[in-house]
């Protein structure tokens, strides 16, 4: 039974873009870009998440029903949070 | 590893590769639920933040970021150390295995043990929401939101770290009578794929949390 | 015992307390969620009689205000959560959903036992609750009454509705892990009964949504507890956030409620008519449409809280969408009957009820998510005439043709068909009795929860007291004969209905393992190939 | 109103409407309720199983049948989605000449207020064909202002205004009840609305109010309160003036210190005065204690009242 499992190598690999993605959204934390900000910290974000699901989670080699599963649990996240905010934002 | 893992079939599956199969969905919908589980806790910080911007703004310079970050990258690093626990585990390395699992309990205590330090501290400055909450700035109410907001995301992150060391200390005790083997590793994966969540939420908490308000 | 030669089956297998209580036979489990969910049944059925005798008259000279209040909320609590969610699927479906995929067990039999425990656990929390002073906030615990105004005990209650989530979460898991991996060889997804589509459907709603209420009623339960402020609006809190939080679970909770019946059905429909289902695959996928489409609606319990007109629209609309799915449902499940070769057994006739009331219930949402109607009978006893025929008319319907259907499968035993089909017609002639005047009540604008009333109203509301009294006596019977039949019903056989499901080609009671040989797989409703053949002596 | 009947009483200009929407699905309802129960029963009747030996015949599914059976529902609930949002449409948007009532509720009474003074509790006067426009909030829980005989219905939520519209159009004592579960004593919180000739109403409107508010409008309140409660000291030109002057300000967009514009309505003004800090008018700074706790409801709805009359004046 082998599942993909990531070498060393990689894992070290993804480590080091992880905390240069971190490096990165404190920095640019600091600088004002208006709503901008949270556009970047958000993209950096699921960047990262989306690092650790490929790699360190193994789902780059997983089976396409896994990876269906993954992406419902964010899909339905979102449809919460879009529905919801479809009410708050345009409450008179 | 003589049997090639075979006396760890249960009895309703066909062969180890159904049960392994059956086990990774298992756990793979299980993160679903969690994803929702958090996903309430976070409408919650959608919607006021969006409501209350410069409140929320205001209130995260309350945080500490240079523990913030130092956190994240601890568990960062234990997501590091728990992925080559896979590995090892998978490669039949016994003690690298134990190596690495005790490396990711470690970095998972010191992340608790910072995160009690900053509730320590923020119970010090009565920001905990609730009778005793006194907040130097304006907009006080709205930030007593964002400080609910800001212990229940983290308390519950918190709380899912405590049962991840529990598990992986159970992990440790069957890892060093040489439980796991490439044959069968299934608790280690599993195990793995929950600490790697428990990482990603701390991966959208931080920013959140700790850095909207940082230009303003 | 009386038949020392029987052979081993899961009942007989093992004897002792011990032995059911530590058991991972998922049939066994079956059968233990049976006992709760038929206790919690009576308990919420006893507070729904005090409701009705309590409206006999507009005064409210029998309960006290605040003892009303808490009747009709712990009726509703215990009846949504603790009886009708694990109702169909943790007995029929835990029973069911492996013999009917040609498998030995569930994925997780430890964890299946584990959510048993848990429903116990939360009942037993919510029971406490109930007997140390009982709560008063109404089954949908809206902020900020719940969260600051009620005097009640609304923490023990809330914690046992997030501690019977957990049981939920772990059935549906156990339900998509087990279809998805160990179905039968040659079992392919189009061949599987449509009540394994209906169950699997079921479980997406429980993955997805169930979290959402246990963070949600946690978030009560903090609120309260540490008095801190998350739904206050003194601290710009929204109480409407609850209410998005609530319904995005509570909706599609009841599609959790009668999918499930509806997978019930068509095998019903298929063996009393001895027909191939029509439309297999719009039946199989409309179940999953209704479980994605479920979750787009919530808002339209919303409509006059606050909510922007601009949601309500899209709410609406979209509420419209999730019903031709059930439509889709009732249309061939109807044209199923279309010559076909229809038997009159019990479980049928509760078929047919449920397919009536459900039409009703159904259509009568669809006045619901009308925007300017629902304006005027939101909050009224329109609103509860509409769930109580889908839930008590549909569900409940459905449950118990299930239950008389698989009964000789679980027991061995027939019961005795006369009875039950009078028991089925009792029922339905006191279902309607009881709820029907409630449209008009809801019309007239009688609002829900509502302890006193004005003097116009008694009328319809005796009306429906006397049906209440006469469904009690229509649910007593199936108590009262199902359980005689456990010890001198004659035995069944292991196809009394001639159905063609995996679960009839094994002994009855089954076996602990399920089936002594490989079950024949074939297509789920092959009653037109001869190989189900009703058996020596079945009515014709 | 003490009559057995089917159907409500209609006494407002939507209730006509409402009911023939409902009726138009009561109609589809038993036309699909039939149609499902006849057949059922009929092939229950025609095809009952004869002999244990039947083997039914297998049968095409015909695609325009399951096609035909999905569209006929869906045109039928987009026709009641359509029409349902018409009415909806026309709730939620009262008309500008509006009569104004506020209405406070709290476990387990109504307050009302009209802006000419009088207040009542638990029963509301309203003139006979004029649109009025309540604004509602609650002191406490979540409250319903109901009146099944107008065919309306609208949450009075704690914290926000909320408003609801109607036009009735005869005559009469109406039921008023609470929709939305408020406690112990939900069922009690009910009461009258009472419809009245334009005249009448007026004379009603004129007469001696009780308790110690006679003849005081809402904006005479509010212009009150705006002194006691030192609002003047900083909003009134002149040396010590530290806040905008507020002429003229009811409905005219405000820029806020963060760049934001946002539109000067009642909400604006309510969170300006109970949360002043959460939107800083550019160029000021944030002085303006918060008023949370020490108003009322209703005297913020006075404040309120007394600072759109002053928009008229400004420009007169
Ligand atoms: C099992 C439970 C169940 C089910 C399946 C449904 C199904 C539906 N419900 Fe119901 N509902 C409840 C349980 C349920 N409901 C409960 C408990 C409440 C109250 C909660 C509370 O406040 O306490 C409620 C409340 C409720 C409301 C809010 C009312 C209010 O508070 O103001 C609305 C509004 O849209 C609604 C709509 C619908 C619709 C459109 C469907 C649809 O899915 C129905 C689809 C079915 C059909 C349409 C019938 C079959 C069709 C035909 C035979 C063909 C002809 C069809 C057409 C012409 C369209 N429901
Ligand atoms: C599955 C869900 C379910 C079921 C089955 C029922 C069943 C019934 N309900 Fe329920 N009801 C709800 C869900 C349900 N209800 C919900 C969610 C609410 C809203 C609550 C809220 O507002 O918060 C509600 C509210 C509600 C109200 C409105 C209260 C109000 O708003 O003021 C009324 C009033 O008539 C009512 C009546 C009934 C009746 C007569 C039955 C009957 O069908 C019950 C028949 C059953 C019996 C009579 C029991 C039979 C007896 C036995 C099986 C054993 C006997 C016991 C011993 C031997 C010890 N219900
Ligand atoms: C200590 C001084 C002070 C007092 C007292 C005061 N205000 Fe203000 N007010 C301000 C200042 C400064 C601003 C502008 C900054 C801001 O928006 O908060 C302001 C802004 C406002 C605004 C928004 C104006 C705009 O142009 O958008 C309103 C409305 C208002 N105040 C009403 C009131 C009322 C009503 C009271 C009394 C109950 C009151 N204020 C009492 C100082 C005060
Ligand atoms: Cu106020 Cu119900
Ligand atoms: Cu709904």
């Amino acid at each position: 039974m082998t599942h993909g499992v990531a070498s060393p190598r990689v894992c070290l690999t993804i480590w080091a873009l992880l905390l240069l993605f971190t490096a990165i959204t404190v920095v640019v934390a600091g600088i004002d870009l208006g709503v901008m900000n949270v556009v970047v910290m958000l993209a950096i974000a699921v960047t990262k998440a989306l690092l650790v699901i490929l790699y360190f989670m193994d789902v780059r080699d997983a089976p396409q029903l896994t990876r269906i599963v993954v992406a419902s649990g964010f899909a339905w996240f979102v449809l919460l949070v879009a529905f919801t905010m479809a009410d708050v934002l345009t409450r008179g | 590893m003589a049997d090639g893992g075979a006396r760890h079939l249960a009895h309703h599956f066909e062969d180890l590769e159904q049960q392994h199969q059956a086990a990774s969905l298992g756990m793979w919908v299980f993160l679903v639920t969690e994803v929702m589980f958090f996903g309430g806790a976070l409408l919650t910080y959608v919607v006021y933040r969006a409501r209350y911007a410069d409140a929320f703004a205001h209130a995260s310079h309350h945080l500490d970021v240079t523990l913030g970050t130092f956190n994240t990258v601890v568990l960062i690093t234990s997501s590091l150390t728990m992925a080559l626990s896979v590995w090892s585990a998978a490669a039949d390395r016994r003690r690298t295995l134990v190596g690495m699992l005790s490396a990711t309990m470690l970095l998972g205590s010191v992340f608790l043990v910072v995160k009690g330090y900053e509730y320590a501290h923020k119970f010090h400055e009565h920001l905990v929401p609730g009778p005793f909450f006194r907040y130097p700035g304006p907009d006080a109410p709205e930030a007593e939101l964002f400080f609910s907001v800001y212990f229940i995301l983290t308390g519950i992150h918190a709380l899912h770290m405590v049962i991840g060391i529990g598990c992986l200390a159970y992990l440790l005790l069957r890892a060093r009578r040489g439980a796991f083997t490439a044959a069968w590793s299934t608790p280690v994966e599993m195990v793995g794929l929950y600490w790697h969540f428990v990482d990603i939420v701390w991966i959208f908490l931080f920013p959140l949390l700790y850095l909207i308000g940082r230009h303003a | 015992m009386s038949v020392p030669t029987r052979k081993a089956d899961y009942l007989n297998v093992d004897y002792g307390v011990r032995s059911w209580l530590f058991t991972t036979d998922h049939k066994r489990i079956a059968l233990l969620y049976l006992i709760v969910i038929t206790i919690m049944f009576a308990i919420g059925g006893l507070f729904a009689l005090a409701i009705r005798l309590e409206l006999l008259t507009p005064a409210g000279e029998l309960l006290q205000a605040d003892t009303y209040n808490k009747f009709f909320t712990m009726h509703g609590v215990i009846m949504v959560f603790f009886f009708l969610i694990p109702s169909i699927p943790a007995v029929l479906g835990n029973f069911l959903v492996p013999m009917m995929i040609g498998a030995r067990d569930l994925a997780f039999p430890r964890l299946n036992l584990l959510s048993w425990y848990v429903l116990v656990v939360g009942a037993l929390f919510a029971l406490w609750a109930m007997v140390t002073g009982g709560v008063d906030t109404g089954w949908t615990f809206y902020t900020p009454y719940s969260s600051t105004a009620s005097h009640t005990n609304v923490i023990p209650m809330a914690l046992g509705v997030f501690i019977t989530g957990f049981s939920s979460i772990l059935t549906g898991l156990n339900f998509i892990v087990t279809i998805h991996t160990m179905r039968a060889p040659g079992l392919t997804w189009f061949r599987l009964p449509l009540f394994i589509w209906a169950h699997y459907a079921t479980s997406v709603i429980m993955i997805l949504g169930t979290p959402v209420i246990a963070i949600t009623v946690a978030l009560v339960g903090i609120e309260r507890a540490f008095r801190v402020g998350i739904f206050d609006p003194a601290l710009g809190g929204d109480p409407i956030l609850f209410q998005h939080l609530f319904w995005f679970y509570s909706h599609p909770a009841v599609y959790i409620m009668i999918l499930p019946s509806m997978g019930v059905i068509s095998e019903l429909v298929t063996c009393f008519s001895r027909k191939r289902i029509f439309g297999y695959t719009f039946v199989a996928a409309s179940s999953l449409l209704i479980a994605v489409f479920g979750f787009l609606v919530w808002g339209h319990h919303m409509f006059v809280a606050g909510q922007s007109a601009y949601a309500s629209f899209i709410f609406s609309f979209l509420s419209m969408v999730v019903a031709i799915p059930s439509a889709v449902k009732v249309f061939n499940w109807t044209a199923t009957l279309y010559r076909g070769s229809i038997a009159w057994d019990a479980p049928m006739l509760f078929a047919l009820g449920f397919i009536g009331l459900f039409t009703i219930g159904g259509l009568t949402g669809i006045f619901l998510a009308t925007l300017g109607i629902d304006v005027h009978v939101h909050d009224t006893y329109f609103v509860v005439a509409h769930f109580h025929y889908i839930m008590v008319g549909g569900a409940i319907m459905a449950y118990m043709g299930g239950l008389h259907f698989w009964w000789p499968k679980m027991t061995g035993r027939l019961y005795p068909e006369w009875i039950a089909r009078i028991a089925g017609i009792v029922i339905f002639l006191g279902f309607n009795l009881t709820f029907f005047p409630q449209f008009v009540l809801g019309y007239l604008g009688m609002p829900r929860r509502y302890h006193v009333y004005p003097d116009e109203f008694q009328v319809l509301n005796v009306l429906s007291t006397a049906g209440a009294s006469i469904l009690g006596v229509g649910y007593l019977l199936p108590l009262v004969y199902l359980t005689w039949s456990l010890r001198y019903g004659p035995a069944a056989g292991p196809n009394p209905w001639g159905a063609t499901g995996l679960e009839w080609q094994t002994p009855s009671p089954p076996p602990p393992e399920n089936f002594t040989q490989a079950p024949e797989v074939r297509d789920a409703y092959d009653y037109d190939t001869g190989l189900a053949p009703l058996p020596e002596g079945a009515r014709g | 109103m003490s009559r057995f009947a089917l159907m409500p009483e209609q006494a407002s200009t939507v209730a006509g409407e409402v009911d023939a929407l409902f009726l138009s699905l009561v109609g589809v309802t038993i036309f699909f309720s039939l149609l499902i129960a006849g057949l059922l029963v009929r092939f229950m009747l025609v095809y009952r199983r004869r002999s244990a030996t039947d083997v039914p015949p297998r049968l095409h599914v015909p695609l325009w049948l399951e096609a035909g059976w999905s569209i006929v529902p869906l045109a039928i609930t987009m026709m009641a989605f359509f029409w349902g949002a018409r009415i909806y449409a026309a709730l939620v948007s009262p008309p500008a000449d509006a009569l104004e009532v506020f209405v406070v509720g709290r476990q387990w009474m109504w307050k009302m207020q009209h802006l000419e003074g009088r207040r009542e509790i638990d029963e509301l006067h309203v003139p006979v064909g004029r649109p009025v426009k309540l604004t509602m909030t609650s002191e406490d829980v979540i409250h319903s202002f109901y009146v099944p005989a107008f065919r309306v219905k609208q949450d009075a939520v704690p914290g926000r205004y909320t408003t609801v519209w109607f036009e009735a159009t005869k005559p009469g004592t109406y039921h008023l009840f609470c929709a939305e579960y408020c406690g112990t004593l939900h069922s009690g919180m009910i009461g009258r609305v009472v419809a009245m000739e334009p005249a009448e109403f007026q004379a009603w409107l004129s007469g001696a109010a009780p308790g110690g508010t006679r003849g005081m409008s809402v904006a005479a309140l509010g212009e009150q309160l705006f002194q006691a409660q030192g609002c003047a000291s900083c909003h009134k030109a002149g040396a010590a003036q530290r806040g905008p002057a507020l002429e003229g300000l009811y409905g005219r967009s405000v820029v806020l210190a963060d760049g934001r514009t946002v539109v000067a309505d009642d909400a604006y003004l309510r969170e300006s005065i109970l949360d002043s800090n959460a939107k800083i008018v550019a160029g000021y700074q944030p002085l303006m204690p918060t008023y949370r706790g020490l108003l009322t409801e209703e005297q913020v709805l006075q404040l309120i009242t007394y600072l759109k009359g002053l928009g008229t004046e400004a420009e007169s």
